[in-house]
């Protein structure tokens, strides 16, 4: 995109801002020069993810040894440990379950017009039968916390969680209410919904686009249908592939 | 490294206090858990023959967000109500007060999150008074530009709320459309659909480009046409407007003293406009007409709606203006990063979608103000609904509370 | 209101008739994508200057202004002294393990929380003490960090922002802007500044960036 | 016995159970059916022909509690569909071509869910609630013809056994909003209670003078008056009848505009408020039902029930033809017949794939067979069906009445697409200030008409 007057304007008016002394701070590249990045050998720094930084082998193994412990044979995700052994009728009703997730009409602030927005028109959340948006939380599945959790608020939303009947689901809509986002040094809010209830999606943004939603949802929907049988294969956590 | 499993919830005793134990649960809960502090509560939390509270919120499909009314009825006739406030209170105020003057622009964004770019202005403006800076004329007609297509936004989602508390499913979804198209628009010049952070003290944050102005002139070339095609679904409904005729009447005297402004006032039959009434920007060298509706008794719902059809027309003109009379030129000021304006307090008021929107700042001399306050007009508004609500039936509540159009980011603040 | 009773309704139902013979608004979302402006700001990339160059200069502002704080980076100061890594786990590595726990009932994929060297941060917190844990005060407590160990030693850092409240990026900002606090022991040569030591490394990089730039395979 | 033993050792396993299966049926088969054919067969229809009429109940209510749940689907996926289409959206299509199983899904899924009943909810009147509103809806369908000699209890006093019953759906929705222990329900139920017996009395004022009309009670009855021509319905004659049925049916089906019960804006979801599970299930199926049933009433009363809008056998009187169908005698072929079976379905097939084969450059000939046997099927099934509908009135008449009764339906959904809901005021003041004396304006015209029309000889 070609930079617009404005903008150059501010870039160099910043340069002069930041070095009222001299022209030494100001870096002139020559055309055809190509700046050099810095490359320090990496002593001291352990990496986040030693898979996706290195190529080496992993040196975390506990998350192999726990898929194979006994603990990952059962679904100890929210129910705790399951007492049946799960069938094919499981799946069958998984993958129902994932087809019709009916969210409660819940919006706390400003996320709840871009959730809105999802279900209208132009992103059609309905395509994936997430359409009744119930207004009744005996009746819902989902519960979208669309916008900032106040501590005021907290009670009510925790209730409205314990209202719905099982199954049911979390999706943290927006920077708020994942961590508290904007508003996170204020004194009246949460920071993160996960200290008050459980969490299944994520979405972040602020607010995250109606796609992120529907995203989130869709990835809501996996989860249903991976829940049970399928824990080996589909790991849950954050999928970094290896060559980022 | 396996760290044992924890159960989420601990298992429940009879000892722990914090679990509530079946028998207690049955019992009613006192409302409110607490003896009536003043006189009027222990008016309002006194229940007459046939009486009984209905508590409406902080969770309701129609609250507009999180307001909590606790409705006093009588069969389906409200009798008392009371409006409880604060489950979105984010301490934006202070938040301000503890931010530098840049930070503050984004801090306020999500104030009434429908109208963010108001929510900008206001500050900016104010800030601008206390640094004396001159802003380009190009970026003032950029605000007024973005500004009045945010307001046709905000009118479209009110018209889709209105019909959507009365029970009618389709109209918002076309409001919908039209507003995506709108804040798509602004995202291509702003970088956001939402909270946009596009003004700055002494400017804008970019100038328009190339695909902002694509996709307004395709917008602009079917805006009326759409515009009276959408509302067409509800203007003449007999359904609708037996609904909200005569319903939540507010006359001239009682907007006056209860200092409403915006639509609502003017559908209460004064033509207060901030935009006319303490000239901004560049809007006195913009041909607009400022809508009044209602009669000498003052406007009720219908007039409020209606009104803010006018407005989406009005501002339909702006834009024309703005987008043949807009200047070549700078989109910011020349500025220090740093500001440290002067000590002193300035006071900047906007019209936003849905009134005066004001900000009042006192400056110390430091890089932070002192004093950041913020006037809403959702907040005035709301004091009228216990005045308007009472004696009506409990589905004129909705219709009365959705043609206020409040918005309770700005209610709470 | 129309003249005739029952004429609005017919309207509002002729045009819902209308519209359900139109075609679709909907964007087919995933499989066909929305128009999104190349403005938006919603999107996450690293972006490359004219000369090919990546413009992050690894000064952790955006890390530190993140409201949700997801931006998890890792890298070398504008100075080539040190390395710094900022982001979620070392904010929130506790309460990530205890969500994934109760959540999955597995700890989390990227035990990140890794700790520097053990070591006696007990002046630390005497110092922060003194100053009455104010994060103004950052540059004196920095001084007499120095003072009591004779240099920075990360684990300080990090205590000192735990101690005080201030964000660790904003810690290390302070320190790594002034030149009489240093990061390494006195006995150890200070660090050369960037790049001096690695043309030969650099070298290979620059002709591979090159090449690629221009399009042709590196020889 | 061991040579028996040795032998089915050697059996595989799949052998190993077949060959014993194999001898008991051969065995057994014969056994049975010879006790059939002497002993139970006849006293089985010794039983049944002393009990005729117990035994179509059971086969009628089997038939209708078979039909109502996929008829309740069906009109769940056109809600969906045909409200986001009028919303401009595409609506669900994820779970089969064109999300024809969201419906499905969700009720399935609304199966699976946690039963939940509040802990202050009256349990019993709680549970039974949402059954009794189910029941009434299902118990009115015993009355409505879906064709000729198809209905459930051909009764003379066919419509005030409807609206006897079909008045019961309200003691069921009020049972539900008090038994809920919540609010909103009791003010769901109590709206309900309200509109349902308000709107009762314009709905069965505005069917008398059709009554008068037709001289009868019985709907079968009613239904046949109405065969013929299209102007033969009865809507004609009685048009104000009809709207006046129509509007205080959508208020009786609890629609929008007349959704005040479960206004979702209003009072959270009405009577269902507390429901959740398959007892949500229960009134969710119900209120479509009732849709379905709203329908199906208008169309038999006033649009012609089951009868085609042409009178088939005038148009073939006009042109002086008798029905073609009279001329096809297959058993005259004789022996033919037998070579036709066997040579046509071949022939055909060729026939049907060879243009496919011709114009089509990349299709291998079995991709072009197969297309021309499946082609041959459908032509086979289309015969078969105009068939039937020629020579069995009754699939005729469920086609149209089926054609006419989903047209209703849609009007219904189209409805709620367009609309905003009334208030509960108007709503009772138009009950009462203007269907009922319309109903009643309507009563007094058609009564002197026919008293008018009697005295100067005119039938």
């Amino acid at each position: 995109m070609a930079m617009t007057p404005g903008g150059a304007e501010t870039a160099a008016q910043a340069a002069e801002d930041s070095a009222p002394g001299g022209e030494a701070a100001l870096v002139k590249a020559a055309p055809g020069d190509v700046s050099s990045p810095i490359i320090v050998p990496n002593t001291l720094w352990t990496s986040a993810r030693p898979n996706s930084y290195e190529s080496t082998a992993a040196r975390f193994t506990h998350l192999r040894e726990l898929e194979h412990s006994d603990l990952m044979l059962s679904d100890t995700a929210r129910w705790g440990q399951l007492e049946v052994i799960p069938t094919k009728a499981d799946l069958i009703i998984d993958l129902i379950r994932m087809n019709s997730l009916w969210p409660l009409l819940s919006g706390l602030a400003c996320c709840a017009i871009e959730m809105m927005s999802a279900a209208t028109s132009k992103n059609d959340m309905d395509r994936w039968g997430m359409f009744p948006f119930r207004a009744s939380p005996r009746q819902a599945d989902v519960l979208i916390v669309a916008g900032t959790l106040t501590t005021k608020m907290a009670g009510p939303l925790v209730r409205l969680w314990e209202q719905m009947p099982e199954p049911k689901w979390c999706v943290a809509m927006g920077d708020c209410t994942c961590s508290g986002g904007r508003y996170k040094r204020s004194y009246s809010t949460i920071e993160g919904i996960d200290r008050v209830m459980p969490v299944d999606v994520y979405v972040p943004g602020c607010p995250p686009r109606p796609e992120g939603l529907i995203y989130g949802m869709m990835k809501l929907g996996q989860l249903v249908k991976e829940r049970r049988g399928h824990w080996p294969e589909h790991p849950i956590g954050p999928n970094v592939p290896q060559d980022v | 490294m396996t760290a044992p499993v924890q159960p989420h919830y601990p298992h429940p005793s009879a000892d722990d206090p914090r679990i509530m134990l079946d028998a207690q649960i049955g019992q009613y809960e006192q409302v409110p858990p607490y003896p009536p502090r003043t006189e009027r509560e222990a008016e309002f939390y006194t229940l007459g023959d046939g009486e009984m509270f209905l508590n409406m919120g902080p969770q309701h499909p129609s609250t507009h967000g999180v307001l909590r009314v606790v409705l006093k009825i009588n069969g389906e006739k409200v009798v008392d109500l009371d409006p409880v406030l604060g489950y979105l209170h984010r301490g934006v105020e202070k938040l301000c007060e503890n931010s530098d003057y840049h930070h503050i622009i984004s801090q306020i964004d999500p104030l009434e999150y429908v109208s963010s770019l108001f929510m900008e202005w206001a500050p900016v403006m104010a800030f601008e008074k206390l640094m004396d800076v001159q802003v380009p004329r190009r970026a003032e007609y950029i605000r007024v530009l973005t500004g009045e297509l945010l307001r046709i936004a905000s009118h479209a989602l009110f018209q889709g709320w209105m019909a959507l508390d009365l029970g009618g499913l389709t109209p918002i979804l076309y409001s919908f459309i039209e507003r995506d198209e709108i804040v798509e628009m602004l995202a291509a010049v702003t970088g956001q659909r939402m909270l946009f952070n596009y003004f700055r003290i002494g400017g804008v944050n970019g100038d328009l480009n190339h695909e902002f102005m694509s996709r307004l002139g395709d917008w602009m070339s079917r805006a009326a046409v759409q515009h009276e095609a959408n509302i067409g679904l509800l203007n003449e409904n007999e359904i609708f407007v037996r609904r909200m005729r005569d319903i939540g009447r507010v006359d001239r005297d009682t907007a006056l003293r209860m200092g409403v402004t915006g639509p609502n006032i003017r559908a209460a039959g004064i033509p207060f406009d901030v935009r006319r009434a303490h000239p901004y920007s560049v809007y006195p060298e913009l041909e607009f007409n400022v809508p009044v509706r209602g009669s000498n008794g003052g406007g009720d719902s219908l007039d409020r709606y209606l009104l803010r059809l006018d407005e989406v027309r009005e501002s339909i003109r702006i834009i024309d203006q703005c987008l043949h009379e807009m200047p070549d030129g700078p989109v910011m000021a020349r500025l220090p990063r740093l500001m440290r304006p002067r000590p002193g307090r300035a006071w900047a008021a906007v019209e936003s979608p849905r009134g005066l929107f004001g900000t009042y700042v006192i400056s110390d001399g430091t890089d932070q103000p002192f004093r950041f306050r913020i006037h809403d007009p959702s907040f005035v508004h709301l004091q009228l609904v216990g005045m308007l609500m009472k004696d009506n039936l409990i589905a004129d509540t909705m219709a009365v509370m959705a043609s206020l159009d409040p918005v309770m980011g700005g209610i709470d603040k | 209101m129309t003249t005739v009773p029952g004429m609005g309704l017919v309207h509002g139902m002729g045009l819902t008739l209308r519209r359900f013979f139109a075609p679709k608004a909907t964007i087919m979302w995933p499989e066909q994508n929305a128009d999104v402006a190349p403005r938006f700001r919603g999107r996450l990339q690293l972006l490359y200057d004219e000369y090919g160059t990546l413009k992050c200069e690894t000064c952790f502002q955006c890390a530190q202004a993140c409201p949700i704080e997801c931006i998890d980076m890792g890298g070398v100061d504008t100075r080539g002294r040190f390395h710094v890594h900022w982001g979620p786990p070392e904010t929130y590595g506790e309460r990530r393990e205890e969500s994934a726990m109760r959540r999955a009932g597995r700890p989390v994929a990227d035990a990140a929380f890794t700790r520097f060297d053990p070591m006696d941060v007990t002046p630390v917190t005497a110092i922060a003490e003194a100053h009455d844990f104010e994060p103004k005060d950052l540059l004196p407590m920095l001084e007499d960090i120095q003072a009591a160990y004779g240099y920075l030693p990360v684990a300080a850092l990090k205590h000192l922002s735990r101690q005080t409240g201030a964000w660790y990026a904003f810690v290390y900002g302070a320190a790594s802007s002034f030149k009489h606090l240093r990061f390494e022991p006195p006995t150890m040569p200070a660090a050369a500044p960037a790049g001096e030591g690695l043309r030969s490394a650099e070298a290979g990089y620059v002709s591979a960036l090159g090449a690629a730039l221009s399009g042709k395979a590196p020889a | 016995m061991t040579a028996i033993t040795r032998s089915l050792g050697n059996v595989s396993t799949v052998g190993k159970v077949v060959i014993p299966l194999l001898v008991l049926i051969l065995v057994v088969g014969p056994l049975v059916t010879v006790l059939l054919a002497t002993v139970i067969g006849p006293w089985v229809v010794g039983v049944a022909n002393s009990n005729l009429g117990i035994l179509r109940f059971v086969v009628a209510i089997t038939g209708i509690l078979l039909f109502s749940i996929p008829a309740a689907f069906i009109i769940i996926y056109m809600e969906l569909k045909v409200i986001a289409y009028m919303n401009l959206r595409v609506g669900p299509n994820r779970v089969l071509p064109a999300g024809a199983a969201h419906s499905v899904i969700a009720g399935l899924k609304v199966l699976t869910k946690e039963d939940f009943s509040p802990t202050s909810a009256d349990k019993t009147v709680f549970t039974w609630a949402p059954v009794m509103v189910f029941l009434t809806a299902v118990m009115t369908f015993m009355v409505i013809p879906f064709g000729p000699g198809l209905v459930g209890a051909p009764l003379n006093i066919g419509l005030l056994y409807l609206f006897a019953v079909g008045g019961m759906t309200v003691v069921g929705l009020l049972l539900a909003g008090w038994s809920s222990f919540n609010k909103y329900s009791l003010l769901g139920g109590l709206r309900s209670a309200a509109q349902v017996v308000s709107y009762e009395i314009p709905l069965t004022l505005s069917v008398v003078g059709l009554i008068l009309l037709a001289g009868t009670l019985s709907i079968d009855s009613i239904a046949r008056q109405q065969a013929g021509w299209v102007w033969d319905w009865f809507v004609f004659r009685q048009p104000l009848g009809a709207l006046i049925f129509f509007i205080a049916g959508v208020a009786e089906a609890n629609r929008t505009p007349f959704d005040l019960t479960e206004a979702d804006s209003e009072i959270v979801a009405g009577f269902a408020t507390e429901y959740s599970g398959m007892r949500f299930g229960f009134l969710f199926f119900a209120e479509y039902v009732n849709v379905f049933i709203m329908s199906a009433l208008i169309v038999t009363m006033f649009f012609g029930a089951w009868n085609a809008p042409v009178d088939i056998n005038a148009v073939l009187g006009f042109f002086h033809l008798a029905p073609f169908w009279v001329y096809l005698q297959p058993g005259e072929l004789g022996l033919g017949l037998l070579l036709v079976i066997a040579v046509a379905p071949l022939l055909v097939t060729l026939a049907l794939s060879a243009p496919v084969y011709l114009l089509r450059d990349s299709m291998p000939a079995w991709k072009a067979l197969v297309v021309g046997f499946i082609l041959f099927n459908l032509l086979v099934i289309g015969a078969l069906g105009l068939a039937a509908y020629i020579d069995w009135d009754w699939v005729a008449g469920l086609v149209w009445f089926m054609l006419k009764a989903f047209i209703f339906v849609f009007v219904f959904v189209w409805m709620r697409g367009t609309f905003p809901r009334v208030r509960i005021d108007q709503l009772m003041g138009f009950a009462w200030k203007w269907l009922l004396p319309a109903a009643l304006l309507n009563l007094f015209i058609t009564a002197f008409a026919i008293v008018i029309l009697k005295s100067a000889g005119i039938h």
